[in-house]
């Protein structure tokens, strides 16, 4: 899974976990949390979805790697 | 004209059979009249000479009409027939008939409206009945079609008339077509709760008697004349009302309670570890969050200090039994419910993560129980997402204390004279002075400070 | 006991010769303390109210369709034909229209008789009778002419005989007005409402479910005469009024007690009367739950349920928390299939269901 | 099979004079009913009895006032020969409260319990079950009565009819089957609807005796009509009479009359019961010009009376509009 796709697949994800937020307008840099005012709960379905979107375990100690949409995207594509 | 059968009106004459000097005898038969069924003999029913035929043949006319006149018997008349009436003008027919119905002007038809309006039938019809424009209805059914629910909410919110001002009745009006139950809307009127302010739990969002109920519990606040609003959707209109409550309850809260405010720093070293072992062996939809530890530790405290589980009504304290735990759950664009978890204390992390997540994602649907809405004992606020260290919050009344947590942050902790770097968290209690006071408050935030070193036990 | 317009007339105008003089039984209340019980079934006690009428007036006689020699297609006059003797049990050829026309007219010539038609559906080959003379004469002859009858017969589905043996209409005699119509649902109900019927100087109908015949508990020794005029509750709740009769009674008391489980309080009406209907006790429960579900085992269009829920909405409409709900029979012919037939019917997963909707 | 004769003597001169009067009492009034239906004064439905007198009066005359008399909507003849107030009749016909049947039933419904007329009743056979269940109290009751029961050849059509007759004569019940037959159920003439068109045939085959009679010929259905009844009031079980007659007029006040043409009407009125038992008394020297016109005269005017009696007659008060749906309760 190259990078573009992940990235795909990540903002596929985003958009079931926040419907109304504005995935086009979202820096690749910029904190998911905070920009698409993420609490906990929707986090974790985020990482529920994600895991079964690309079919693999994400443990809690890799949340951070998921915490922008550029090092989310790059980590899916290194794991895939 | 004589009545031939029950069903008949009018008669048509085909034809006379005597003209005028023509002597009669009774039961003779003098003309032919039809009806809808057939052609049919008209017998005199008095002797005597004919005078004057005045229906023509061809002529159509009601039953009871006058056909002809018949000069009584001459003298030379059979004897029997001399005691008849002398003089009775005997007419073929009986007394006449009321004259026919003025024909009924067809009413006219209401004008076809020239374009057909986006919305099914039942929708147009009923937008037609509650006067309410569907150009301007904001569609919020499968595909932007407009439902029946987009145009009762609609009607509910007048569109301000350029110059023409709205009737008074609107306000009314409005009242009506929001849906609510016959029965919620006496309770309404018993206890003086405004139903416009009144969000429903019911089908479609009607107003229901447990719905009336909770909102009786708040004070009605005289209503200020309407504010012209400009067209607002649906989803607005629900969260404007939902503000208006939340407003409502903030404000009484602050004016009848006294509140005192208490917060501690709660050490998290033990909470998180055992939280991330646990995550290790979880599937992810089973993982518990920080928020499930420190609602359970609120819960399990306000079971040991039941002094700040229950209500303050009637200038006294009210045990609330049971923790039904009140959590504050924001609704996506704004506005703030707090559904109770029913005995919060009783659950272990795993179940109150479920229940947690459970209520989170029907608030967000608005598809919460009025049960849920109205029973919790003591309320918590959990702030830390929102990445705020620490919150005082507003107690929810008739409740008599607000548990509030900031972020799970990391923190130079001294332990046993070292420096250490720990996950903290920042508790803290709003309680009212008249239900409880600082000591009370204080013993809830240490129990639950204990709890959180021994996670395995809670 | 009122005597109707036209015997007491007659009797003035009669030659000499005197009628016999009625043994006028004065009314038997239950003697204070005889609480002794037995154990019986409906259609015993249907039996022992027939057998207690006919001992106690002379005017009372029973016909229908093998009721004599046979014992009652349901077995309810079992032995009663060696007891009273052909002319009183009186087996009747299969003419539907003439032994209730005659029925009828018997009645109106001064006897009480109790006409048994052999289940609702053979009803109606007698329906013009019951509607044009039974339930009309009164009214067009001016007073003259009272019909004191009783009809008995068996209603309802649930044995697998198919549509044509299934049919459950009572519903339909609840339209006519002259008529009373009866819904037995209990021991004490068959056993006592026949003879207040038989003192009715009007036409009463008794609709029997074949499904209780069976049914056993315990009765007063000395069970007797019982009103027919009121609802009663048999069951109190607060959460929601559960109404139903006859064969219904015991799938809404099933319901009631699936239901305290979850925590919901249903109040269970028994209508016994189908008309005149207790108004006064069906709305005094729904002022009280708001919220109503009726249960009739009629088709759902222009049933008793139908009127029963207007009326609700009629009178209790602003204590009403939730639409009034119906569970009847679907809108089929009864089908034989045993499953069929049960998915056909108003059953107790029905009711909770429909309770669900009102109180969830 | 006909009935034996019995000879005549002159008490049965006076006796015939009453027949006579009471076939023109009914004559007469039916042709009141005419006029005034034709002037909308009485409305509804009217089935008159023009022609068929002889019946009424023949079975009538051999009853007593303690049988009982079940009718059709035919049955203005019935009633007023059977002694139901002629003024009662009239007023009844306008709807009155002081009708035989307070208003309500009119024209097909006359009921006049104190004299043991059970009504008329409007659907074809309805009434041959309650004259059975008459005839059954009775015979339980160990009372010597006769129920006559009235009914057209349309009724033999009915399966009432079939289930009734069998019944009746199952139970050997006191019931006079009177079949008017006018050979004509409405507008369907009786070869058209039966196969077996000799009902008195068909009647038998019920086990019961079944005798044709001259439906025209007042004299031959009262001595019929007697020898039935005698033979039932003393439990020789059920009889049938077929009474063989027409109607002069329409079934119901006016019909196109499309079934029947006017000749066969005019054959028939050649033997108008009237006219024929008047020129036999004639012939016999016991009517005169001057009894028949006393006779017309009291007539006329005993319904000129009624008439305006009933016209003047009260309504029933709209409020009594529920009384009598069911019996008012002693408690």
């Amino acid at each position: 899974m190259n990078t573009q796709q992940a990235t795909q697949a990540i903002e596929e994800v985003l958009g079931q976990v926040a419907p109304d937020a504005d995935l086009s307008a979202l820096a690749p840099d910029a904190d998911l949390r905070d920009s698409l005012e993420l609490d906990s709960l929707d986090f974790l379905s985020f990482i529920e979805g994600l895991s079964k979107r690309v079919g693999q375990r994400i443990d809690e100690d890799e949340y951070q790697k998921l915490a922008t949409l550029a090092s989310a995207s790059a980590f899916i594509a290194g794991r895939g | 004209m004589p009545a031939l059968g029950a069903d008949m009106d009018e008669g048509t004459l085909l034809e006379w059979l005597v003209k005028p000097g023509d002597e009669v005898h009774k039961g003779e038969v003098i003309a032919v009249v039809d009806t809808d069924k057939a052609a049919i003999e008209v017998e005199s029913f008095a002797p005597g000479t004919i005078e004057r035929l005045i229906v023509n043949p061809g002529e159509t006319i009601p039953v009871g009409t006058l056909l002809a006149t018949i000069a009584e018997p001459m003298a030379g008349q059979v004897a029997g027939k001399k005691q008849r009436a002398a003089g009775k003008k005997a007419a073929a027919a009986g007394k006449p008939m009321t004259p026919r119905k003025a024909r009924r002007e067809r009413t006219a038809e209401p004008a076809e409206p020239a374009h057909l309006e986006a919305g099914s039938p039942l929708v147009r019809h009923l937008a037609e009945e509650l006067g309410v424009d569907l150009e301007r209805v904001h569609g919020t059914g499968h595909g932007g079609a407009i439902t029946r629910a987009d145009v009762t909410l609609a009607a509910a919110t007048p569109a301000p008339q350029p110059g023409k001002p709205t009737p008074p009745r609107t306000a009314a009006a409005a009242l009506a077509r929001q849906r609510v139950t016959p029965i919620a809307r006496r309770l309404a009127a018993e206890l003086g709760v405004d139903l416009s302010g009144v969000t429903g739990s019911g089908p479609d969002g009607a107003v229901r008697e447990a719905d009336v109920r909770r909102a009786a519990e708040i004070p009605a606040v005289p209503r200020q004349a309407p504010r012209p609003a400009g067209a607002v959707s649906p989803a607005q209109a629900r969260l404007l009302a939902t503000r208006q409550v939340t407003a409502r309850l903030m404000a009484r809260s602050k004016r009848e309670i006294p509140h005192y405010y208490l917060s501690d720093t709660i050490d998290l070293t033990r909470a998180m570890a055992w939280m991330h072992d646990r995550n290790r062996e979880l599937a992810v939809t089973e993982r518990i969050v920080p928020a499930a530890l420190l609602l359970k530790a609120a819960a399990v405290a306000a079971l040991r200090v039941p002094a700040l589980n229950g209500f303050w009504l009637d200038d006294q304290f009210s045990p609330g039994g049971r923790v039904h735990l009140g959590v504050a759950i924001s609704l996506r664009g704004g506005g703030l419910v707090t559904p109770a978890v029913h005995d919060a204390a009783d659950l272990p992390p795993l179940e109150l993560m479920n229940r947690l997540r459970d209520l989170v994602t029907r608030a967000r649907a608005g598809r919460l129980r009025g049960s849920e809405l109205t029973d919790a004992t003591i309320t918590v606020t959990n702030l830390g997402d929102q990445g705020v260290e620490l919150v005082y919050g507003v107690i929810y009344p008739p409740q008599v204390a607000l548990v509030g947590f900031g972020k799970v942050v990391e923190r130079p902790v001294a332990v046993d004279g070292m420096v250490g770097v720990r996950p903290v968290v920042v508790a803290t209690l709003a309680a009212d002075h008249r239900a409880t006071d600082g000591f009370t408050g204080a013993r809830f935030l240490t129990t639950m400070s204990d709890l959180l070193q021994r996670p395995e036990e809670m | 006991m009122s005597v109707s317009g036209a015997r007491a007339k007659s009797a003035r105008a009669r030659p000499a010769r005197a009628e016999p003089a009625r043994t006028e039984p004065a009314r038997v209340e239950p003697a204070a303390g005889a609480s002794e019980q037995i154990q019986t079934t409906y259609r015993e006690a249907m039996r022992a109210a027939i057998r207690d009428a006919m001992q106690r007036d002379d005017r009372v006689f029973l016909m229908g369709e093998d009721v004599g020699r046979y014992g009652g297609c349901f077995a309810v006059s079992m032995g009663l034909l060696a007891e009273f003797g052909p002319e009183r049990i009186r087996d009747t050829p299969l003419s539907e229209s003439a032994f209730v026309g005659a029925g009828i007219g018997a009645a109106m010539a001064g006897m009480r008789p109790i006409v048994e038609i052999m289940t609702v559906n053979f009803s109606l080959l007698a329906l013009d009778q019951i509607l044009n003379n039974a339930a009309t004469l009164l009214h067009m002859s001016g007073g003259q002419v009272g019909v004191p009858l009783v009809i008995r017969m068996t209603t309802g589905a649930g044995r697998q005989v198919a549509a044509q043996h299934s049919h459950s209409l009572e519903g339909w005699y609840t339209h006519i007005p002259g008529l009373r119509v009866l819904a037995p649902a209990t021991l004490e109900d068959a056993r006592g409402m026949l003879w207040t019927a038989l003192e009715d100087p009007d036409p009463v109908l008794i609709f029997e479910h074949g499904s209780l015949y069976n049914a056993k508990g315990m009765l007063a020794a000395d069970a007797g005469a019982v009103d027919i005029d009121s609802a009663a509750i048999r069951r109190p709740g607060g959460d929601v009024t559960l109404i139903a009769y006859g064969g219904t009674l015991g799938k809404a008391l099933a319901a009631a007690e699936a239901l305290e489980q979850d925590g919901i309080d249903a109040e269970v009406i028994d209508l016994r009367t189908l008309r005149p209907l207790d108004d006064a006790t069906i709305i005094g429960s729904v002022a009280r739950t708001h919220r109503a579900v009726i249960v009739d085992e009629g088709w759902r269009s222009g049933s008793l349920a139908a009127e029963i829920s207007a009326r609700i909405m009629e009178q209790a409409f602003f204590d009403l928390d939730a639409p009034v709900q119906r569970v009847c029979s679907a809108e089929v012919p009864i089908p034989y299939a045993r499953h069929l037939e049960a998915a056909a019917l108003p059953q107790v997963d029905g009711v909770v269901a429909a309770v669900r909707t009102v109180v969830g | 099979m006909t009935p034996p004769v019995r000879p005549a003597t002159n008490l049965d001169a006076a006796h015939r004079l009453d027949l006579l009067r009471q076939m023109l009492f009914i004559r007469r009034f039916e042709e009141k009913c005419v006029e005034l239906y034709s002037g909308g004064e009485i409305r509804g439905f009217v089935h008159l009895y023009i022609g068929e007198e002889a019946v009424a009066v023949g079975v009538n005359s051999a009853l007593t006032p303690d049988d009982n008399i079940v009718s059709t909507y035919r049955e203005h003849g019935h009633a007023l020969v059977r002694g139901v107030p002629l003024d009662s009749v009239m007023a009844e016909m306008y709807g009155k409260v002081t009708g035989c049947s307070h208003g309500r039933g009119g024209s097909m419904h006359l009921f006049d319990t104190s004299r043991r007329f059970y009504g008329g009743n409007a659907i074809v056979g309805g009434g041959l079950p309650l004259a059975v269940g008459i005839a059954l109290a009775d015979k339980m009751r160990g009372q010597s009565r006769v129920t006559a029961c009235f009914f057209g050849d349309g009724a033999v059509a009915e399966g009432e009819f079939h289930e009734c007759m069998n019944l009746a004569a199952l139970w050997e019940l006191p019931v006079l089957f009177c079949c008017e037959n006018n050979r004509y159920a409405m507008g369907t003439a009786i070869e058209r609807a039966q196969a077996q068109t000799d009902l008195a045939v068909r009647a038998g085959s019920y086990g019961m005796p079944a005798w044709p009679v001259d439906g025209m010929d007042v004299l031959a259905v009262e001595r019929s009509a007697g020898l039935a009844a005698e033979t039932v009031r003393s439990g020789g079980g059920p009889h049938f009479l077929e009474l063989r007659t027409y109607r002069f007029r329409a079934h119901s006040m006016y019909d196109p009359e499309l079934y029947r043409n006017k000749d066969e009407v005019e054959l028939w009125k050649e033997r108008d019961p009237i006219t024929a038992l008047a020129e036999q008394m004639r012939a016999a020297g016991e009517l005169s010009d001057g009894d028949l016109a006393s006779i017309e005269d009291e007539l006329a005017r005993a319904i000129t009376e009624s008439v305006s009696s009933a016209r003047s007659a009260p309504a029933e008060d709209v409020r009594d509009l529920a009384k009598f749906v069911y019996t008012p309760r002693q408690s």
